[in-house]
């Protein structure tokens, strides 16, 4: 019932220009959820629609279940209704002339294999209606729902012909962030309970990390790192990755030394610190240091990177308090939980874990929009 | 002695009002001919037209006159019973020449025919094989399937003073005949006439003048007066109370009555004139052969609307 | 200005100054003022001529003695009947295949790769420019079962098939062919502001691209399809010019043709007529109302809130196809009638004995261009058309912005009765239109009557609904926030209108005012009762040639409207194409 | 330069239907920048837009600055124009046939006031195109630029004739999360600069916390709570603004006795509960309490309101990890923050700490959409 994708070499021009899409390769097992994350116009619409077809790839290899569905260099394009595949758009694009029932129906009517009756056809929605709770609605119109159960009625029509591959173009993007966070999660069960294989798209990182079995991080139509939200969070490949994934600070310095992945930086005026590394630097090099906000802590001092700052200014934030500290000339943000600030203004011990200080080469990109 | 066409006096205070304005239901291009040409004599007279078909012309001039906003100053038109029912809106006039008009012709003393067409059969040269001769040719069974053309009945005057002709004098079932033969029907003699030209028709009764023009062209067209009779539809043209130019209406009408006008409108255009004495003849008119048929007025009114319903059911023309 | 606590602060209470109080009713007051003098008065007139037996003008209303004789011998007439029936038929039939036609076309223009695509989406407008007089002509000439030059073809290459266009059949595809532009209007609006996803939700979901168009994207733009078709269907029930050419002969009337007949007949039964034209009103009021029932409740709404993608499918080697189909219908629709006008000017007489006489150029000749040029009212009339032109282009076209503003932009008590008024003529058969404008104006005092004046508010009052609609459209497209950021500003209404609407709108209002004066210049009905020695217009000329008998005249003349009218929207073409740039940009 | 903003039972019915705004009255002191917050629908742009003057309030009255610009019983009603306010509209609504520069200079061309000569105008737009930080991009036309950008421009627009008042609808919702943190930030920086007074309407609790000075939490049409972030976090006037806010986890329970503020609540098999309740809740309510996923303390056993649970499931987020955690029947959402989760599947401690628990009345509208 789920089948593997598998994208090789994906290359995409439109027009003239540069590539929307630049050798882009990546697989996923069947049953595992992979979700593409990136900024604006990185590409990852794009991506989505080759595999679904609906855009024709310039060179590259898409495979699913085994099948080769494009490969434009032999001349292969399956056409988008069989390639087996559901999408879920970003507008969810569900019928406004037709009722709930009609939307999800639609796809079992119009399938050439599923020739089944209409009896059958009725269980089928009335069960997919019922996994995504829109089980009281199928005799609704479309138009009288809320945006969350569109979302839902666009989710159940790509489910209920049992597609071997379900593709999802940021479909939260619409929605306030409370909506958001139940969709999310209940999208992760229902795609989890039917077992399905699944690509998402989405430009938001928290989405992606509840979502995905593994993330991909695009940047400019090229596939920076793909591994599993423990890794890219803990090991991003590259600066890009680190910041855009949310590591908001940058301490700059000079390379001191390096021993297997771990390198010493002198940060100037602060001192030295430790910090973990996936290039190879050496001594000299300049360098900065990503490192998460969430991962300071403050009013503890460890066994290495400790350091004494001051806080400049408290932002509260709700549910976190966001702490600007100064310590030696470098500026940091440290973000701490809970509904009450717990440290004054005033001097202040920080600690730096080393295994979430990432070292790169300062190639002048600190900063992503 | 005098001018034919009006008193110095006149001319001069015609000269002086410089124009006028002619309303007609006749062909714009005819009427611009005949402008022309008097212009040639009294060039300093310009004429402005208003045209419009019969029916609407009427109505235009009964509204702007009851606005009192009639622009008219000279009324051309064909139906004289539907100019008799405003006479009331022209002032006395009389030509020079009136005493050599047919009085049969006037239908008012104010009201004269400064036209004056009839009726001829036109055929198709290159299509029609056996020209026809007589207006009973017209009922011959060789010219069936639409062959021949008509204008139909309720059209205006001038077709009804045809119809009224062919049963008046061809007999109470020349209709019943021709019709069985299976007619052509048009709205009014201009498509018809073209239709003629172009083939789609062979045979049809035209007013000579509609197709004078063309055959002078060189229309593969040619057109014939019957022998049993010319039916002919004098005008009733008159100078409206509401002119503004009276003196050069008048001169207007005095040089279209004229025996000079009326010479110049049967040669050029193809007219035929209700002059008892007529100064030329059109190509093909012999005097002593062809009969003008002038119907009798009260006639022309009375008979109109029920025989008009007949020839309706006759020919399956749909009112 | 500083304030600590806005609490603690006395109130000062501004009075807004009278003027301002009043601007609104004012400005609703002028609107209706003048859409009664436009419209309510001369049905007024028309209504009083239907059931009565008097010339509102000429008997004055004192001698007015309501009757519905009239309606009872229009409704008895079995004659009406049929001209009904065959309005209904003729019209219906147009309308399904102009439907059609408009729907195929924009689906090529807006959702296809098709070569090309920008000439054809222009050259298919073409029609709405053809009078439908000329077209009639030319359609007779092309099919007359007879003499038609297509027969001829037929007969030359010895294939036994006859075309008739004098014929039901005939009627019904002419309509078709001309009328499919009202439909593509507003079809491929609709259909550039859907969203493509809709569309490849249903290619996902399995269905091909025939069952997506019929079960996806005609019903999503199905009020798109209903105005366009019922814009089309009752502008046909309104034409003179094609069922005057192609059915007479065949001896089929409408209701066009049978009211013109009523008011051309001696006597004329104008008071019939009118009454004629009320039924025909009523006609086109039960579509609209029936259009509305039918879309009320249902909501079309595309969901998307984000900007999308135009999509334009990639038809591989079928394009060449969807290509070679528009080129066809433009062949059809633009080619053959000019061959057949051009060859009908030039020729002395249009007898061909058979095809080779097509091709004998001793029977060609400039006689009928030298005649025309010949006539001293040629020139006066072309003048006299450009003015009426320009002055219904422009009062027309400021009239239009006025009311289709007010319409859609204001919260204004009494834009509903306006929306009404103006929708209105539509219904109205020109040459009523001119008989009713004959009886309301020509008693007001000063000099109106007599002037290219009439005529132009007669040709605005006439096209008003028409402009509007194109005009509305275009507001619908500029984002309301745009102007609210301007009163922010501290700009008033004008001002913003000024600097704000109008630049955003250009493209819409040059394409209205060109609308306005293509129509101003091709309208007959309404010019025939208005026009004096002084101002006549083309049309009326056209129809004194056409009336003449005269084909060759009336082909030349058509071709010489035809030559200045595509000069001058070549001008408006180039002046908004820097406005279409502009507002791409917009997009 | 700044002015006090006060609105007096606003009231605003369209057509026969339910009121859209309904008997809304709040303050806005000079300089201070007030936040609306509330789900969709609730009357958060008509109330802003009353304001504005674009919409004529039914009932009620605004003052601006100590003068009534809207008072419909009394047939007061000043137009936008004469209002001296500033306006960012959630489409940004710049015009696309203008300039950057254009866009920013029409404001200053068209006031009465201001008639000031156009150097004087270019230095003004210039000035403000720096604060906004567009100095570069003056001569562009304004559909060239991105969706941040645009929204700059917006408010560069709006500041630049330095309104008593800057009204802003929603202007971050169509931007992705990174971008919008930024600009928010940035917003809030602008607007202390100018000193200006503000009302900003938003449907993101985040946004809120960190712009507003004061939040107003609005629900059909009413104004349920107007406090300081703090106060709306930590005493939500009742459940609705509790739950909107995003106190996710809620408790069944009975109430056993109260004191003052305090309650004591019995929640049957996971024993009694101490919490601070708004309400006057007597012995024997059915009463529900609320509390913050972060504001539980896992691992940790506290003087009161201490717990032995297990934990059902972790939820891994990037930046802090979820747990589900089972005690005594009751299930309840506990938020960790940090990269690495802490605590494993099993039997742990856990505190809710009285302060941050409130208890009320249990009306069966627990949940918000
Ligand atoms: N049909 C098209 N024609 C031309 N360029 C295109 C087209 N579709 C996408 N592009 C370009 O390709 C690039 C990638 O676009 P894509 O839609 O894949 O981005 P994305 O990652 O989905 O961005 P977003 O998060 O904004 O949706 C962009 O620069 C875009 O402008
Ligand atoms: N012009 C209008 N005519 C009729 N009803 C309206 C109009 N504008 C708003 N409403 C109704 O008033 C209510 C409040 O609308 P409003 O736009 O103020 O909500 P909101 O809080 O801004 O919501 P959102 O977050 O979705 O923008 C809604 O129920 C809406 O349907
Ligand atoms: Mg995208
Ligand atoms: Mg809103």
């Amino acid at each position: 019932m789920s089948a593997a994708l598998l994208v090789e070499d994906l290359v995409k021009k439109f027009g003239t220009g540069k590539a929307a899409v630049d050798g882009v390769s990546f697989d996923v097992p069947a049953g595992e959820i992979v979700v593409l994350l990136g900024p604006s116009g990185c590409g990852k619409t794009t991506t989505l629609r080759c595999v679904a077809g609906l855009e024709h790839p310039t060179v590259g290899r898409i495979s699913i279940g085994g099948r080769v569905v494009s490969e434009p260099q032999r001349g292969t394009l399956v056409s988008p209704r069989e390639r087996d595949i559901g999408m879920v758009f970003q507008s969810y694009a569900v019928w406004p002339h037709m009722t709930v029932h009609q939307n999800v129906a639609y796809p079992l009517k119009y399938r050439r294999k599923n020739t089944s009756g209409s009896a059958d056809i009725d269980t089928k929605v009335r069960e997919t209606l019922e996994l995504v709770g829109l089980g009281e609605y199928a005799q609704r119109p479309v138009t009288s729902l809320s945006g969350g159960q569109m979302q839902r009625v666009a989710l159940a029509r790509s489910l209920v012909y049992r597609p071997q591959l379900l593709l999802l173009d940021e479909p939260l993007s619409n929605l306030d962030s409370k909506l958001r966070i139940r969709l999310r999660d209940e999208l992760r069960r229902i795609l989890k309970m039917t077992g399905m294989t699944g690509l998402y798209v989405t430009h938001d990182q928290s989405e992606a990390v509840v979502l995905g079995d593994r993330i991909g991080v695009m940047k400019d139509g090229k596939l920076l790192q793909m591994a599993p939200p423990g890794e890219i969070y803990n090991r991003p490949a590259d600066s890009f990755v680190a910041n855009f994934t949310g590591a908001a600070n940058v301490l700059k310095g000079k390379v001191l030394e390096r021993k297997g992945e771990q390198a010493v930086i002198d940060l100037g005026a602060a001192g030295r610190i430790e910090a973990w590394t996936p290039q190879p630097l050496v001594a000299g090099d300049n360098a900065h240091v990503a490192l998460r906000a969430e991962n300071i802590r403050l009013g503890e001092r460890g066994p290495a990177n400790s350091f004494t700052g001051r806080v400049i200014e408290r932002r509260y934030q709700g549910m976190q308090t966001i702490y600007d500290v100064e310590f030696g000339g470098q500026r940091v943000e440290v973000l701490e939980l809970g509904t009450a600030a717990r440290h004054n203004d005033g001097e202040v011990a920080l600690t730096l874990p080393p295994d979430s200080c990432w070292a790169y080469r300062d190639e002048g990109q600190a900063t992503v929009d | 002695q005098q001018d034919p066409f009006g008193s110095k006096e006149l001319i001069a205070a015609a000269e002086k009002e410089g124009g006028l304005t002619l309303y007609t239901a006749d062909f714009a291009e005819t009427q611009q001919e005949v402008i022309k040409e008097f212009n040639k004599r009294f060039p300093k007279i310009k004429v402005a037209m208003v045209r419009a078909p019969g029916g609407q012309l009427i109505t235009r001039i009964k509204t702007e006159a009851a606005a009192d906003k009639l622009g008219a100053d000279v009324v051309n038109h064909s139906d004289r019973g539907l100019m008799l029912e405003i006479a009331d809106l022209f002032q006395d006039y009389a030509p020079p020449n009136a005493a050599d008009y047919r009085p049969d012709a006037l239908v008012s003393p104010k009201l004269w025919p400064g036209v004056t067409l009839g009726w001829a059969i036109a055929y198709n040269t290159q299509l029609v094989k056996n020209a026809p001769k007589t207006w009973m040719d017209l009922t011959k069974p060789e010219y069936k399937n639409k062959q021949i053309g008509q204008v139909i009945g309720p059209s205006g005057g001038t077709t009804w003073t045809r119809i009224m002709f062919e049963r008046q004098v061809l007999g109470e079932d020349y209709w019943k005949k021709q019709a069985e033969l299976g007619i052509a029907l048009y709205p009014s003699g201009a498509p018809l006439s073209d239709a003629l030209v172009r083939g789609e028709v062979s045979i049809a009764p035209l007013l000579y003048n509609i197709i004078y023009t063309k055959i002078v062209e060189g229309a593969p067209a040619e057109a014939i007066f019957a022998p049993e009779g010319v039916p002919i539809v004098p005008y009733a043209d008159g100078v409206t109370k509401a002119s503004k130019n009276p003196n050069a209406a008048k001169l207007f009408m005095n040089w279209r009555l004229s025996k000079e006008g009326q010479t110049f409108m049967i040669n050029k255009l193809g007219n035929i004139t209700s002059l008892k004495e007529p100064p030329a003849y059109p190509k093909g008119w012999d005097p002593k052969t062809v009969k003008v048929w002038v119907p009798k007025f009260d006639e022309f009114s009375k008979l109109r609307n029920s025989w008009m319903e007949e020839w309706n059911k006759t020919y399956g023309y749909r009112q | 200005m500083t304030a600590t606590s806005a609490a603690a602060l006395p109130v000062t209470t501004d009075a807004v100054p009278v003027a301002r109080r009043l601007a609104v009713p004012l400005w609703i007051g002028a609107l209706l003022v003048i859409l009664t003098f436009l419209v309510i008065y001369p049905l007024l007139m028309l209504f009083f001529g239907a059931i009565s037996d008097s010339n509102p003008v000429i008997d004055g209303f004192g001698k007015f003695n309501p009757s519905l004789t009239h309606f009872m011998a229009v409704l008895g007439n079995e004659n009406v009947r049929l001209a009904f029936f065959n309005a209904l038929v003729a019209c219906g039939g147009g309308t399904v295949l102009a439907v059609v036609i408009g729907l195929a076309f924009s689906w090529i223009v807006v959702r296809t790769n098709t070569p090309f695509k920008g000439f054809i989406a222009g050259a298919s407008m073409i029609p709405l420019f053809v009078p439908p007089l000329v077209a009639g002509v030319a359609w007779s000439i092309l099919g007359s079962p007879k003499t038609g030059l297509l027969n001829t073809v037929l007969k030359w290459i010895g294939v036994d098939f006859r075309f008739d266009f004098y014929s039901m059949s005939g009627l019904i595809l002419v309509f078709g062919f001309y009328y499919a532009p009202y439909v593509y209007m507003f079809t491929a609006s609709a259909l550039r502001n859907m969203d493509p996803s809709l569309e490849e939700a249903s290619e996902v979901s399995g269905a091909s691209a025939f069952t997506t168009l019929f079960t996806v994207t005609f019903p999503l733009i199905a009020p798109a399809i209903l105005a366009g078709s019922l814009l089309s269907f009752v502008v046909m029930l309104g034409i003179y010019g094609i069922p005057a050419a192609l059915g007479a002969p065949a001896n089929i009337s409408v209701l066009t043709t049978y009211i013109f007949k009523l008011t051309a007949w001696s006597p004329p039964l104008y008071n019939t007529a009118a009454a004629v034209a009320i039924l025909l009103m009523v006609v086109t009021a039960i579509f609209v109302w029936a259009q509305q029932r039918v879309l009320s409740g249902r909501s079309f709404a595309t969901v998307a809130g984000k900007a999308f993608r135009p999509r334009s499918l990639n038809l591989g080697p079928w394009r060449w196809l969807t290509f070679g189909l528009a080129l066809a219908y433009l062949f059809i629709v633009v080619v053959l009638p000019t061959i057949a006008l051009v060859i009908a000017a030039f020729r002395r007489f249009l007898f061909f004995k058979d095809f080779d006489a097509v091709f004998d150029t001793k029977a060609y000749s400039w006689v009928h261009f030298n005649s025309i040029f010949d006539n001293p009212l040629t020139m006066i009339s072309i003048w006299n058309t450009m003015k009426v032109g320009v002055i219904t282009a422009v009062v027309g076209g400021v009239l239009a912005f006025a009311i289709g503003y007010t319409i859609n932009r204001t919260q204004a008590p009494g834009r509903k009765i306006i929306d009404l008024l103006s929708t209105i003529p539509v219904a109205i058969p020109g040459l009523v239109v001119g008989v009713a404008y004959l009886w309301a104006w020509i008693g007001l005092p000063g000099g109106l009557y007599g002037t290219i004046w009439i005529l132009a508010l007669a040709f605005v009052a006439r096209f008003i609904p028409d402009t509007v609609k194109a005009l509305s459209t275009s507001f619908m497209q500029i984002h309301r926030e745009l102007e609210e950021a301007a009163w922010i500003c501290g700009r008033g209404l004008l001002s913003t209108i000024a600097t704000i609407m109008v630049p955003l709108a250009r493209p819409g209002i040059v394409a209205s005012m060109t609308l306005l004066f293509v129509l101003s210049v091709r309208e007959l009905g309404s010019s025939l009762f208005l026009y004096t020695s002084d101002t006549t217009v083309m049309a009326v000329l056209l129809l004194d040639y056409y009336e003449g008998g005269n084909v060759g005249k009336t082909a030349a003349f058509s071709l010489v409207q035809t030559v200045i009218l595509a000069v001058l929207l070549g001008i408006t073409t180039w002046l908004s194409r820097g406005a279409a740039e502009s507002s791409a940009r917009a997009g």
